[in-house]
Parts: C-alpha cells; structure tokens; sequence
C-alpha cells in the first residue's frame, strides 16, 4: 500500500506543475483583447455552424469492442503471470477464451464494423 | 571536515529515526523530486534532439543561434515564448474542458515515471502491478485529447478527437496483449522482475513478434509518424490541438515528449534488459537503451509518409490484434515444451 | 450607345456559395471550410466539404482569392512589359509561362528566333519542369505528411535555382524570355554546371524512389485513390500529368510541337488507371525524360545570337492567336487578340491547373479527408494561374 | 515561327449550339479554352472556344488531331449564349469565368455564379467600359 | 501467404527508406547560415537597379531622357530634369520606387546610353516605406562597383580578336571576362 503513496504524490506533484506553470503564465501574458481573435479556426473563413455535432454511430462500435477486448487483457494478465504454475490445463483453458474472442473479432470484421468512417 | 561529516551523520540519523508515517512520504517527495528533474531536463533534451536529428536527416542543420554552440537554448527560449504569449479562449468552447485539457494529457505521462526502475535501488515505487499501471496511466492521456477535442468548437479539433480516441484505444490493446508473452515468461507484472529475469538474455530475442508489435502500437499510441493522425497537419491543420496556443498548447507538447520518454525507457526496461548490463553503472545502461528507443522512433517518425485513419484501424484491429493472440498462444506452448 | 445597368445584366440574385453547399443538407454530415488558409491547400484554394464523418459526401472548390486582374492588367501595358507578369501567375514554373507568352506574341508577329536561343528555351523550360516537379514531389509528399522529402526535393531545386540565377539573374521570377530571343546568353560554366546537376538529380531521383515507390504505406496512400477515367479526364479539359495520368497521351511538345521539340527525343509517360499513384509515377518519369531533353539540348546547342532583330516597339499587326506550351502543370496557353497597337487588345490566360480544379468535387466524392489532401495534391495546383 | 495553326470557324449565335454538337461528334473531345473578347465599338461580345483533339488522329504532321476556333458574335447589351457544358463538362468554369468578368449569360449552364470576383461584387471588370465602383483603401499607415 | 509477402515486402521497403534518411544524415548539411554566411552571387545576379556613373566625373551618366520611366511596368521611375543651357537636359533628381520594384530588368535594357544597371544588393529592407523610394544619390551610390549594364559585357578589343580568330576556333559565345559585382555583395 506504501508504494500507492507515492505514486499518489506523483499525481499530485503533475497537477501542482501543470496549475504552477499556468499560473505564472497568467500572471506574465499580455492581454490584447480583441473580438476578431475568438473566432473558431477554420481556415479563414467564417465557420458554418457548430462544431459540436452529432457523429456517426459507428465511432461508439470501437468502443465496445474496445471495452471487450480490454477487460480481456485484465483478465489475461493474471494468468500470465502465473502461467507457470498454472501448466497445460491453464494454457488450454486461455486458449478457448482467447478463441471465443476472435471469433466476435471476426464477427465483427465480417459486420464490416472495424472499418472507419 | 570531521564536523561536516558528523552533522551530516547527525541529520541522517534523525531522518531514519522519524515514524514511518513521515519518513515515506518525504523519502517520496524526494524522490519524486529528483525524477521530475530528470523528467524535466530530458524533454527539453528531446525536444532539442529532435529538431537537430530530423534536420541533420533533412540535410539542414536545425536550431543554431539561441545558444551556441548548436543552438542548445532552443527550447528554453520557446518556453519562455509560450509562457509570455496572450492567451486567447476561443468564442464558443466548452470552458472547463477546454481549460483543463491540457493537464489531463499532461500529467499521465509523468505518472508513468513512477514505476520505472533506473538503477536497481533507484525507483519510485515497485508496484507489482506496474505493467497493468503502465498501460492505465499511458491510456488516460486519450482523455485528455478527447476533451480537447470536443471542447475547441472547431471541426477539425473534433475529428482530430474522434481520430485520437479510436486510435488510442485500438493501439492500445495489441500493445498491452504484446507485453503478455513478457509476462509469462518472466512471471511477474513488476518492472524490477522483469529486470530482473532478463539477466541472461533480453526479451527483444525471446519475443521478437512482441517487440515488434509493442513497437508499432507504442508509436500509434505516442501519435508520432506514420501514424500522428490526431495531429496530421496536413489534413487536419492541427487536430485537437488547433485552437490551442502559449502554455496550454505548451503542455500538449511536452506531455508528448514526456510520454515518448516513458514509452522508450519501458521499452528499454522490458525489452532491452533496463539497467542491467555490464562494465558500466546501470543508470548509464539505462539511459543509453532509453535513447536508442527515441532515436529510434524519431527516425521512423521522419522517413515514412503518414498512414490513413482506415487502414490504421485495419492494421491495429485486423493485423496486430491476431498478431498478438498469437504471440501469446507461441510463447504458451514453448514454455510448455521447454 | 445607352449606358446599360450593369446589375440588371448580371441577373444579381445569382446563388452565392454558401447557399449552395447548404442545399439539402443531411443532418448527420457537416461542412468544414477547407482553405483558404489550410496547410495543404497550396495556397489561397477553398474547398467546402461536405462530411458524413470522415467520409467526403461532395466538394465545392472555390477560387478567386489570388485574383489580381491580370488579363485586365495586360490590356494597359505594353507586350514586352506583359513579360515579367507573367512570371507572376504559375510562379513555380515562371520560365514556361514566359515562354508561352513571347511564343504567342511571336507568332502574332511572324518572327522567327535563332537556333540558339530554341535551344537554351527549351533548355530552361525543361530544368523549370524538373524544378517544378520537385516542388511537387516536395509538397505531395509534405501532403502525407513525409516531411524529410520535402526538404530533399527542396535541396534539390536549390540546385536548379542556382542555375537559373546563374543564367537569368533571379531565382524565382526571371524576366529572361523576350520576345524573339531570350535576354542574355548562358554564362560560362553553366553547360558544365549543369551537366554535374543531371548526374546528381538522376541519383537523387533514385533516393526518392526508395522512400516512396514500393513503400507499403505510400502504395497504400495513392492506389486506387482518386481515380479519374480516361473519358471523363478529356471531357473534363485536365491538362498535363493529370490528364496523361488517366492514359491520355496528349502532351503540347508533341500534339503541336514547338521550337525544336520536333527534333528532340524524349518518351511522354503515361498512366493507366488515373489514380494518384499514377498521376505520381508520370511526374517521376517527366522528371527523368526532361534531364534526357536537358542533356540532348546541352549536346545541340547551336552557336549564334541569342535575340532576333525585332523592332524597338513591339507593335503585332492585327489578328489573334492562341499558343500552347506543355508547362510542368499541362497545356498552357495564351489568348491574344491584337488591334495593332503596342497593347494588348485581349489577353486570355488558359491555365492547367483551372482545368483540373474541376475534377476535385468528382475526385474526391466518397473519398476520406486524408484522401482528398493526396489527390488535390496530385494535381499540383498553383493558385497564382488558377486566379491569374 | 509557324503561323496560327487554328482553323476557324464562325458561327452565328443561334446555330452554336448545334455547330459545337457535330464538331464534338467530329472528334474534337478536348476544350481547351472559352472567353470572350469585347468589341466596345461594334457593340458585341465575342466568345471564342479553342477545340482539340486529344486522341491521335490525322495530322499528317504530329500524328494528332485538328485544332478548331470557333468564333460567336453576341450581342453587348443582352449577352447571352446557349452553354456546351453538357457537352463538354470542362466548360463549367470557362463559362462561369466569362460571365463573371463578361457577363454573358449562358443558358443550360448548371451552376453559374461568380468565380472570380469576391462574392457581392458588382459589374463584369473585363468589359472595357468597366469602373472600379468599390471604395478606395486608405493605405494603411505604418506602425513599428 | 499473401499477408507474409505483404509483410516481407513492407519491411524492405522500410528499410530502404530508413537507408536512406540514414544516408543523408551522414552527408553535409546544404543550410546556409545566412547573417553570417553569405552567398556568393552569380554574375548578373539582379539585386536593384541602380545608376551607372562615370569614372572621371563620378557623376551619373543619365542623360534624363525618360525611356527607362516609360519602361517601367509599373511606372516606378519619376525623372526630374531641367533644360540645360545647351539644350541638353540635366538630370536633377531620379527616383525608383524600390519597395514595388520588380527587377524586371527591362529599364535596364532599354536604356540607351548603358547608364542604368542592375545592382547585386538585397539588404535594402527598411522600417520606413518612404525610404524605400530612392533617389539619384543613393542610385549612384549603388551603381558605384559596375562599369556596364550588361552582366556579360565583352571587352570591345577582346571581342574583336574573337572574331578575328578562325571560325572553327570560335568560343560559344558567353566566354567573357566577369562582369562587375561577381564577388558578391
């Protein structure tokens, strides 16, 4: 637990630098204010609308898969670390997980749902 | 002489006799101290670096006037630059997203550094889950790019989001299922252990697939060329990045070089050895096999052409997500074997 | 006659842009103004896209930022004075448009220039051609975000710069045609200067290939990117790579040869299936058939004057003409009409690379962002031609 | 120099249509050029193409095709004149190019607005009666 | 095995790449430094036009007759002059709008009397635009190095001895002696 300590102080000590450093840079900038300087960026012309729009449904997809196959890796880690212990049978039992997850892979291949927009 | 010696001794004895309660976090501060100055200096190494190696590969010759010789000052006067110059919010953006943006990119890429061993003594914290930290601590920065994103009210800062968040959590899983066959060879998730179980031969030659497959991820995941799609300047001027400017663009930078150093010295910890290896000290080792990952990834970075957002999705998904499953399945059975 | 009103003429409730691209639009796709102020623009272009996620749904390119008037310009100046403007509108390869230029006004004229000052045009219009190739393959290859061969291609027309300043005095904007002749003739030292260049340039050729010909990703950036059938290429007018790109041999120097062209031996490459890729491979080949003219121009270049006798003031009888040149961007061509007068009565400027802008909303349609930066870049646009 | 290698071709207003349709059927696949010239003192406009044939064809000489000019007087006041967009589409900014700076109105055009001239510009600056009518730019004094 | 193709031929592909940034990281840099570093100017280089003067006198050798400003695309040259008493005009002040020069060379060509030439100065940058119109001093300052407007401007001995030599010994023309200004600025 002592170890999370520091890393705790870790986190803190990158927010102390980041609020520090933008702290001074406030107290140092000039400030020219001008309406003109708020414009949104798009290429020098006047934007069409706005930019927080609704986007495709197929970006939310990776997501998913993302998800499944993330917890996928936590679960593969601790047997990794103790595949040694664990011998054939662990191998074989990882091996049927790990193709029960390509086969959803290859689902969603074949569903075209990896492609990108 | 004496004297100096004795106080010294003095103030040694009365730091170990404190409680433990204070005597960790203070030997933390410290600590931390010290790796935020190492963390410091070598960004503004690399940024230096990286301009005078990609110009002396472009034939140029790369910063030369602030500091001579070779322009060593460079950065420092960019930083002083960024720190003067108006900052300007642009009408329409999501305030708090907007604002605090930078520190969410910013701030995981020095949590990382946490649980990288320098030498054999000198480390932070030798968590036994550091591999699983790694990956959770390097995976936050997407957050921040997101909001960045989402936050700018400008189309090319969202699409530059959306890039960042499908690319970052695609790479990220054939990355951490690379580390897998490490794992189970070394039989543990502390980087030390790991280290540790290289001290015969690196795992660069034991899971050469991995190294390759932690490579590209790691590169996709550090948003460097071929694959800086998020930022891909040429295509979305700046990305999430682009209405950004001074210090708050300043931490999207350095938070980029910061995570380049920590993506190398992990490598260099899980697959070339880390500190160990022989006649020098090991902080030297460390450092030597840390730079050869960032050259080496700059390198890259300034010969191949970019790749595009699809086929990036094909190659994480497609091609280095089954790689992955099969260098896990290939490292099982000869460990089995053998 | 009555002075007419102008606005009723011109109907002045014609559509504007913005109401066009904002016709029938879905609510899932969003328009991103790209240009005039884009890094991959090459200069003040605009083009609306109209997005469905990354996905190009259409594109409304939009020209007129570099407009300066110039055919408006040319009707007040004299024909000689014309010459350094027109440096000014394809401003990488000023020498070809120059060329273009003194070749209408000497047609116009009847004139015939000297056998060594064919040569040395030919000479500079094909070194301007590799010159600006290079700056192409510079930019297409910063396009995809290969910055490295941007510099090199830059290294490399540094090289050719230098010879230009040798032989014209300037590096960008040369003001060396004229009509009936060029200015000076080449200094000394410059046919061997050159030579060296070839030698160096076909090596250096070899050093771009490897880091795109046959490069995964680079093949995977242009085949099949922006495809552009033979058909609809003609129809369309492309002109130069673009249209030779798309299988359509059609190149100036030999469909109407001029100066000594006819006598010279060189290949005009063609592609086959129109995509980027091609479009690529034909400037590469461009590149290596123009040192080929360079080295057989150095080999016949002829003794003798440099300037035919013209008059002190240019004044071309009536008539009109129209002279094309294949400049590195496609046909070039020049419009004039004269009154007998020392000015221009009309000019008009045909530029490749107008043409070829008309392709983008067809290219691009159902292409990603990322696509249409490549395939606006392979047809190398110059903005100073397009809005003269 | 070799002298102007163009045939010409007349035509009048009302038969350009049909004349641009056979030459097309003729082989000449390739507009290169549309404009106009502005004949203030004879009261008329004249548009002239330039028509090529980009496919190898019978000139004894290059091996390719014929090169054609085709002339159309209009009238000044009420310039107008069917467009061969659809029968070369290359012909779109050409002829939005002419009635911007002409203002000759081409009928059948699918997409005709300014091209050049900023948007809510007014007048067509190639005639030669054209007068800037937009107000002159101070020229902006020089701060350090 | 179409994926192992695929991959085998990317990697060689890479490394052909690499090879070569490789290559040019081992070659000199091409980058001129350039306050400190100057290049060395071709001759004939245009850098402004400028007033030829003559020798003995150090005066300009205009004769004020006007060609040049009529040249001029952009009408950049105003010549001020009064009718001397010999009915010759006197050159009183000659000023170039530098600032929207674009040393087209064409005033240089058509002045008659070989008194115009173009300078291989390029520093003339200056805070303020009304300096940028130079006037006669500063042109004949300028034009002080040269001797001739032409660049490759041949010894008139030199050139007749040329042509006195048999024909098939004739040099390509261009085999001159340098002209003024190729030492750089």
């Amino acid at each position: 637990m002592l170890s999370w300590v520091n890393v705790a102080i870790f986190l803190i000590a990158g927010v102390v630098v980041v609020a520090v450093g933008l702290g001074m840079a406030w107290l140092l900038r000039p400030s020219y204010p001008d309406p003109k300087k708020l414009d949104p960026y798009e290429c020098g012309e006047v934007p069409f609308g706005d930019a927080q729009v609704r986007f495709n449904i197929r970006y939310y997809i990776f997501a998913l898969i993302f998800v499944v196959f993330d917890i996928e890796s936590v679960f593969i880690y601790p047997w990794a670390v103790l595949f040694r212990q664990l011998g054939v049978f662990g191998f074989f039992e990882m091996l049927v997980f790990l193709v029960i997850l390509v086969v959803g892979l290859v689902y969603a291949w074949k569903k075209k749902v990896l492609e990108w927009v | 002489m004496a004297a100096l010696a004795d106080t010294w001794q003095a103030l040694l004895d009365w730091y170990f006799a404190l409680p433990t309660a204070i005597l960790v976090p203070i030997a933390g501060l410290l600590k931390v101290l010290a790796v935020f100055g190492w963390i410091v200096i070598n960004v503004l190494i690399l940024i230096w670096l990286e301009r005078k190696f990609s110009g002396r590969l472009q034939s140029r010759l790369g910063p030369m006037r602030v500091g001579r010789p070779h322009g060593w000052a460079q950065t420092l006067a960019d930083t002083i630059k960024l720190l003067v110059k108006e900052d300007i919010i642009p009408r329409g953006v999501d305030r708090w997203l907007y604002v605090i943006a930078p520190a969410v990119v910013f701030t995981p890429a020095l949590l990382v550094w946490a649980v990288v061993p320098f030498t054999k003594n000198w480390i932070v914290s030798d968590l036994n889950v550091a591999l699983i930290y790694v990956a959770a601590a390097g995976s936050l920065a997407v957050l921040g790019i997101f909001m960045s994103g989402w936050g700018s009210n400008n189309k090319w800062s969202l699409l530059g989001a959306m890039r960042a968040a499908a690319q970052i959590i695609s790479y990220e899983v054939p990355s951490v299922l690379s580390l897998m066959g490490v794992v189970m060879i070394a039989g543990s998730l502390s980087l030390q252990g790991i280290v540790a179980a290289q001290h015969r031969v690196w795992f660069i030659f034991l899971q050469p697939l991995g190294f390759i497959i932690y490579l590209i991820s790691t590169m996709a995941e550090l948003n460097r060329t071929p694959f800086d799609l998020t930022e891909a300047e040429s295509e979305l001027v700046a990305g999430f990045n682009t209405e950004y400017s001074g210090l708050r663009w300043a931490f999207f930078f350095l938070g980029e070089y910061a995570n380049l150093l920590a993506a190398s010295a992990i490598a260099a910890t899980v697959f070339l050895g880390g500190w160990s290896g022989p006649f020098l000290p090991g902080i030297v080792w460390f450092v030597l096999k840390t730079y050869f990952f960032v050259i080496l990834i700059m390198w890259i970075k300034w010969t191949m052409p970019r790749i595009r957002i699809d086929q990036m999705m094909e190659v994480g998904w497609k091609f280095l997500i089954p790689a992955a499953l099969v260098n896990i399945a290939i490292t099982g059975l000869v460990l089995l074997v053998v | 006659m009555a002075e007419i009103d102008l606005r009723t003429v011109t109907g002045g409730d014609r559509p504007e842009l913005r109401d066009v691209v904002q016709k029938d639009l879905h609510e899932d796709e969003i328009l991103v103004n790209m240009g005039p102020q884009h890094p991959s623009t090459h200069g003040v272009l605009r083009v609306v896209l109209r997005l469905s996620g990354e996905t190009i749904v259409d594109a409304y390119p939009d020209i007129g930022y570099l407009h300066r008037g110039v055919e408006k310009i040319a009707e007040g100046w004299t024909y000689p004075q014309f010459i350094p403007m027109t440096d000014r509108l394809d401003y990488v390869a000023a020498i070809s448009n120059e060329l273009t230029y003194v070749l209408g006004v000497e047609k116009l004229m009847g004139l015939e220039v000297p056998p060594r000052a064919a040569y040395i045009r030919v000479l500079m219009a094909e070194l301007q051609r590799v010159a600006s190739h290079l700056v192409w393959l510079g930019a297409f290859g910063g396009d995809m975000g290969a910055l490295t061969v941007f510099l090199y291609c830059f290294r490399e027309r540094e090289k050719i710069l230098d010879l230009f300043e040798m032989a014209t005095g300037a590096r960008l904007t040369y003001s060396y045609m004229r009509i009936g002749g060029v200015r000076n003739d080449l200094p000394p030292g410059f046919v061997e200067k050159t030579r060296d260049f070839i030698k160096l340039m076909r090596e250096r050729l070899k050093e771009y290939d490897a880091l795109f010909t046959g490069n995964r990703i680079f093949e995977a950036r242009t085949k099949g990117i922006g495809p552009l059938s033979a058909e609809w290429a003609i129809a369309l007018s492309a002109a130069g790579p673009t249209l030779r790109g798309s299988g359509v041999a059609y190149d100036v120097r030999r469909a109407e040869p001029y100066l000594v062209y006819d006598k010279l031996d060189f290949e005009v490459p063609v592609g086959k299936n129109g995509d980027t890729y091609d479009r690529y491979i034909c400037r590469i080949k461009e590149m290596h058939e123009s040192l080929k003219i360079i080295e057989q121009c150095l080999d016949a270049l002829p003794d003798g004057e440099v300037m035919a006798k013209v008059p002190k003031v240019i004044k071309p009888p009536e008539g009109e003409i129209y002279a094309m040149t294949e400049a590195p961007r496609g046909a070039t061509g020049v419009y004039i009409v004269s009154n007998g007068t020392g000015n221009p009565y009309r000019l008009h400027w045909r530029a490749p690379t107008f043409a070829n802008l008309q392709l983008i909303p067809d290219t691009v349609r159902g292409f990603k962002i990322a696509d249409a930066v490549m395939i606006m870049g392979s047809f190398d646009v110059v903005l100073g031609e397009v809005d003269r | 120099m070799s002298a102007d290698t163009w045939e010409l071709i007349k035509v009048e207003a009302d038969k350009y249509l049909e004349t641009m349709k056979s030459l097309k059927k003729d082989g000449l696949d390739y507009l290169s050029d549309l404009t106009a010239v502005d004949w203030k003192d004879k009261g008329i406009i004249e548009v002239v193409v330039h028509l090529a044939a980009v496919n190898p064809g019978t000139d004894p000489r290059t091996g390719f095709g014929r090169h054609v000019r085709v002339k159309t007087e209009i009238e000044r006041d009420r310039p107008s004149l069917d467009s061969v967009t659809p029968i070369w589409p290359g012909a779109n900014w050409y002829e939005r190019e002419v009635w911007d700076l002409f203002g000759v109105d081409f009928p059948g055009h699918p997409d005709l607005r300014r091209i050049m001239t900023p948007e809510g510009f007014t007048g067509h600056p190639l005639r030669k009666d054209f007068v800037d009518q937009r107000q002159k730019r101070e020229r902006v004094p020089h701060t350090r | 095995m179409n994926t192992l193709e695929d991959i085998y031929r990317s990697s060689v592909s890479f490394a052909k790449g690499l090879g070569v940034t490789f290559k040019n990281f081992l070659r000199k840099p091409v980058t001129l430094q350039y306050p400190d570093e100057r290049p060395v100017l071709p001759v004939g280089y245009r850098g402004i036009p400028a007033l030829l003067s003559d020798k003995e006198t150090g005066k300009a050798r205009c004769t004020a007759c006007g060609i040049c400003a009529r040249t001029c695309p952009l009408g950049l040259i105003k010549i001020d002059s009064v009718l001397g008493p010999d009915k010759k005009r006197i050159l009183n002040d000659y000023t170039l709008e530098a600032g929207r020069c674009m040393v087209c060379n064409l005033c240089v060509e058509s002045c008659p009397f070989d008194s115009l030439v173009m300078a291989n100065d390029y520093e003339l940058a200056d805070y303020d635009p009304d300096k940028l119109y130079f006037h006669k001093d500063r042109l004949v300052e300028l034009g002080r190095p040269y001797e001739h407007s032409d660049p490759f401007h041949v010894d008139e001995p030199k050139k007749a001895a040329a042509e006195a030599k048999p024909a098939g010994e004739a040099k390509p023309a261009g085999e001159a002696k340098p002209g003024p200004g190729g030492e750089g600025a």
